[in-house]
């Protein structure tokens, strides 16, 4: 995609989202606001940082080194918007609502995109393996608390989510074992680093 | 002797400090933990005293420790032959010890200081149903510590997992699929890489499920408001279980294909056979693990008949690929019955030889009369003991050995056979307390059983013996070798001699 | 050196977001809005607003009135089959376990309908006869205004969220109000045991 | 012969067979064949027929051991003579009602109030004659048939806590009216 295209992109999708029809929609379920509109503004965060001319993303680059600092940034904000206090905030509280449509984009999506080039292999692993257990732990803790733990939202929506959050936790799983199977070689080690070497290995 | 120790394989002075880590702290917690053991046969022999509440201590730090320990020192033979193939980080290598160490230390906490006795299996809800004897603390302290380990293992395979796929493009080329059905196999691809792949991606996802279920069970602890399924939970603590220790045994018998070829002389490379006898596993370990559960009946009952179908198939690999593959590789070969050699044969045959009763227990019918009897802890210590214990001693006998015959000596035979001979006694005596439905895990014994666990005591303290001489003698090798290249940098260690 | 800002960076980082974790979780005391109302409401007690009422006898009165007393609210919906049924059955125990307070003028059970469309001074009468609710010891009201209605919901931390069958899901506490017209206290609704115990150290205390 | 009995036997002739095998080959190590490639040859080609071998006892054994599955059914109606309730606690059994008939077969529905359990049943030479996990929140149910009447031991074979050995109880098993034993 190209630059302009992105930054776009970056800036209708939230417009797009905050569409009152629209946002009453996917806020008037918990599955539709954590598995719909969550990742869009994430996606959203994503495409402006594609958008953004190199010289800045150079900038910041000595301050993130191996996409650490995105790394925390991202596993913090995440943790923030996880908790359903905050999902029931942003369905009664227009300010808490404007902050997720702000920290969304800018503090999950935006250094992904950016964190994500940099992140050795390792890194990935861990943070995507984490990202599988966490969909498979929040998903199991959807399904069988006995209370509902959003205001906003009844039992059997909450329990939807669960039974939606394992779903997404074993495709996501099939996906990676699939590419790391069989995945083009050069899709699959790529990226994180220069060339193997054969080196060492006996003729 | 070159033949014997390959330049490939050669340490720099940074691996060998690192190996010697390896090495040197799985000795020491083998033998403390050894010495558990023999403290907890000693007291249902009614020999000493100690009070219930110390021995479950006892057991569950032995348990923990022993399947942590075991895995910890057949990583360090995997990296040590992968590193060959693939170019592996030592940086993640050391990564992994030191998160090894850390959940060791916050384990012993949780056992010695928190008072933590609810087995290395952690039962749910056994941690939180504590009866006053240990704190909802101590028990999250036990889970947080094997989330530690967990962590240091995860990074280790996604090193390897990234240097294999480098070198060989996916994992699948690693394992050699692409020749299951047809091909010409290429004779040179290595067996460790194989074996190799399939513990990092089958212990990756045991390591999942271990994360997944030991933070439930975390959250469980802290807001009990959020009641766990038993038998769900049972079910992901012996996926993650059973696929852990398999995976340590999988690691450690990557040093019996590299070694076994160069002491017998003759080759033994990949063959479809032997691919498929891979890539069977790797399926098979995975959906296996019901065999642990055939006495909750309510469980499905397909799920139980595969767990006693895969029980019985995942034997034929070991059998047939290796066991057989080891032996069709010593027959008359004008072996060199050097130390290393004589403990991969033993190995072998510890392996194969403790299937047998684990098979017969992987029977319904037969696990209604044999389930949670000595019988049980009689089949994995048969193989642990005298199949994966001797594999990584044999890896060591072989890298500390060098090219000098100084851990050749007749003291070292007298042990290895007062090991052999004492070890079987000792799981003997296990199966034949599960024959006279003898529990396990019980502090206080009848005194019927008394028979065999003073038999076992003995054995076990003649276990203990040779083992302290093994590790010595490695230890001491291990250091004098690292001392003798100080400052000579990138110098191999083992020169041809 | 190479580390240094990045080290930096991610300590900044890593600090805020644990500062961020904390102020949204009451220093990690809160995870659901319930709890975290519970927590926020025992710090920072919560003036009740001056709202017009209209009780089971169709009386009209306004929540200041009852300035001067205890007041343990709770909010149902007279149709309500199951929690409200739970919540009011727990209601009826406290009124009794509360009887000397009452008897003694100093406290009051009000339970308050968020579904006053409905919800007549008829229905309301039938409900509280249901439970053997004994005015003026508890007494049964709905909201005159529709607004006052909205001020109460948030107010008192109340969601109301319309069923597909005409019914509600909500969340449901007991209330409560002191002397000066402040929610001070949110008390989970499946104890009552528990929850007079602790209105009763806090009437003495 | 007891079932304890078949699995000792099986697996010291299983194991031994091993043993026999590595004594063999170990025996013959020391030789040098003149034709290396053909012992690997010949030992591959035997693999084969050893493989389908094995294929086969697997069939047969698994065929003869879950025909009649050992694990009654779960769900619906099992028609025992007699129906026990088995509650298991840190650490004492709660089993009603206390006498229990001999020779008709009797439905043990078995659960915990706590932790994992387990529950099993001894003969008064303590051998184990069945059992299954007593666990929270599932009730296994277990049959069994007691052929003499007498005093049964019941252990507990799910570690459960500091004094797991000690979570023992009896049952009482008696002649069934009219038997005359």
């Amino acid at each position: 995609m190209k630059r302009a295209h992105a930054g776009l992109a970056a800036g209708l999708l939230p417009v797009l989202l905050a569409a009152p029809p629209l946002q009453r929609m996917l806020e008037a379920s918990m599955t539709a606001q954590m598995l719909v509109q969550i990742p869009l503004l994430a996606i959203a965060g994503m495409l402006l940082g594609k958008s953004l001319p190199e010289s800045a993303a150079n900038r910041i680059q000595p301050w993130n080194r191996g996409g650490a600092t995105g790394l925390i940034v991202v596993t913090f904000a995440s943790a923030c918007w996880m908790l359903p206090l905050s999902l029931d905030a942003a369905v009664v509280s227009p300010a808490a609502d404007l902050a997720k449509f702000l920290t969304i984009p800018l503090l999950i999506g935006l250094p992904l995109a950016s964190s994500w080039p940099r992140m050795s292999f390792v890194l990935r692993g861990v943070l995507l393996f984490e990202a599988l257990a966490t969909l498979f732990r929040m998903g199991w803790l959807y399904l069988i608390s006995p209370v509902r733990l959003c205001n906003s939202y009844g039992l059997s929506d909450q329990q939807r989510l669960g039974e939606w959050l394992l779903m997404a936790g074993t495709a996501l799983l099939l996906c990676i074992a699939w590419q790391l199977l069989w995945g083009s070689p050069k899709a699959a080690a790529g990226a994180a680093g220069p060339p193997g070497l054969r080196a060492g290995r006996p003729a | 002797m070159s033949a014997l120790y390959p330049q490939t394989e050669a340490l720099s002075s940074r691996e060998r400090a690192v190996l010697n880590l390896y090495a040197i702290s799985a000795l020491a917690v083998f033998l403390l933990l050894m010495l558990f053991g023999l403290a907890m046969r000693a007291a249902q022999g009614r020999w000493i005293n100690i009070s219930p509440q110390v021995f479950y201590q006892l057991m569950t730090a032995h348990g923990a420790g022993m399947v942590g320990t075991v895995g910890l020192a057949s990583s360090a033979i995997m990296w040590f032959f992968l590193r060959k193939y693939v170019r592996l980080s030592t940086a993640m290598f050391v990564a992994n010890y030191l998160l090894f160490l850390l959940g060791a230390v916050l384990i012993l906490a949780a056992v010695f200081i928190g008072g933590f006795g609810g087995a290395w299996t952690f039962l749910y809800p056994l941690p939180v149903h504590t009866m006053g004897i240990w704190s909802i603390n101590a028990a999250a302290v036990f889970m947080l510590g094997y989330l530690v380990i967990g962590v240091g293992f995860l990074l280790f395979y996604l090193d390897a997992m990234l240097a294999v796929m480098r070198v060989y493009g996916n994992l699948g080329r690693a394992l050699g699929w692409q020749w299951l059905f047809g091909g010409t196999i290429d004779k040179s691809h290595p067996t460790t890489v194989v074996a190799s792949t399939m513990v990092i991606i089958v212990n990756t996802l045991g390591i999942l499920g271990g994360a997944v279920v030991l933070v439930m069970c975390l959250v469980n602890a802290y807001v009990p408001r959020f009641p766990l399924d038993a038998l769900l939970v049972k079910n992901l603590i012996y996926f993650f279980g059973h696929v852990f220790v398999n995976c340590s045994i999988y690691m450690a018998v990557i040093g019996v294909y590299e070694l076994l070829p160069r002491y017998s002389g003759r080759p033994w490379g990949v063959s479809r056979p032997f691919l498929w006898a891979w890539a069977a596993s790797t399926v098979m370990v995975l959906i296996v693990y019901p065999h642990h559960l055939m006495m909750d009946y309510v469980m499905p009952h397909w799920m139980l008949v595969t767990g006693q179908i895969i029980s019985y198939t995942s034997g034929l690999p070991v059998f047939l690929v290796t066991a057989y593959g080891a032996l069709t590789n010593v027959y008359r070969s004008g072996m060199r019955w050097r130390m290393p050699a004589m403990l991969i044969v033993l190995s072998m045959f510890g392996w194969a030889a403790g299937i047998v009763p684990a098979i017969v227990d992987g029977t319904i019918a037969v696990n209604v009369v044999m389930h949670n009897t000595m019988w049980v802890p009689g089949h994995f210590h048969f193989y642990l003991l005298l199949g994966v214990l001797p594999m990584v001693l044999a890896f060591l006998y072989h890298v500390a050995g060098g090219s000098s015959r100084s851990l050749e000596t007749a003291g070292d035979r007298l042990s290895l056979a007062v090991y052999l001979i004492a070890g079987l006694a000792f799981v003997g005596m296990f199966l034949a307390g599960g024959r006279a439905s003898e529990p396990r895990r019980y502090a206080v014994h009848f005194a019927e059983w008394l028979p065999y666990d003073r038999a076992a005591s003995i054995a076990a303290a003649l276990v203990i013996a040779a083992m302290l001489l093994f590790a010595i003698r490695i230890s001491g090798a291990l250091l004098k070798a690292g001392s003798g290249e100080k400052g000579s940098g990138e110098v191999p260690a083992h020169l041809p001699g | 050196m190479r580390f240094l800002r990045t080290s930096l960076a991610s300590v900044v980082a890593a600090a805020a977001g644990i500062a961020a974790l904390a102020v949204a979780t009451y220093g990690f005391t809160a995870f659901t809005t319930e709890t975290a109302r519970r927590v926020a409401v025992s710090r920072h007690p919560v003036p009740v607003p001056a709202v017009v009422l209209e009780n089971q006898a169709g009386a009209r009165f306004s929540l200041s009135a009852l300035r001067g007393k205890w007041v343990i609210v709770d909010f149902v919906y007279t149709r309500c089959q199951d929690q409200c049924a739970v919540l009011d059955a727990n209601f009826a125990r406290l009124e009794t376990m509360l009887a000397r307070p009452i008897a003694a003028n100093r406290l009051r059970l009000l339970s308050i309908s968020f579904d006053p469309g409905r919800d007549t001074p008829t229905a309301l009468a039938a409900y509280l006869a249901r439970f053997g609710g004994r005015s003026p010891g508890w007494q049964i009201a709905r909201p005159v205004d529709a607004a006052d209605l909205v001020r109460l919901e948030r107010v008192f931390g109340i969601t109301v969220i319309a069923d597909d069958d005409g019914g509600y899901t909500h969340n449901s506490a007991i209330l409560v109000v002191d002397p000066r017209a402040r929610l001070i206290e949110i008390l989970g609704w499946r104890d009552p045991e528990r929850a007079a115990r602790e209105i009763l150290g806090k009437l003495e205390g | 012969m007891t079932m304890q009995n078949d699995a000792w036997v099986i697996s010291l002739v299983g194991i031994g067979l091993v043993a026999l095998l590595f004594i063999y080959v170990i025996a013959q190590a020391g030789k040098i064949a003149p034709d290396p490639a053909g012992v690997q040859k010949k030992a591959y080609a035997l693999r084969r027929p050893l493989f389908w071998a094995l294929i086969v006892l697997g069939i047969g054994v698994a065929y003869g051991t879950l025909r009649t599955f050992p694990i009654p059914k779960q769900q619906g109606a099992l028609h025992p003579a007699q129906t026990v309730q088995v509650i298991a606690h840190q650490w004492s059994w709660e089993i009603t009602p206390a006498p229990i008939q001999a020779g008709v077969p009797i439905e043990f529905d078995v659960t915990s109030a706590d932790v994992n359990h387990g529950f099993a049943i001894f003969d008064a030479h303590d051998r184990l004659l069945t059992q299954t996990q007593a666990m929270p929140g599932y009730t296994n149910r277990l049959i069994y048939t007691f052929a003499q009447p007498g005093t049964y031991r019941v252990l507990c074979l799910e570690y459960c806590g500091v004094a797991h050995y000690g979570m023992m109880d009896e049952l009482h098993v008696v002649a069934r009216k009219g038997d005359r034993q």
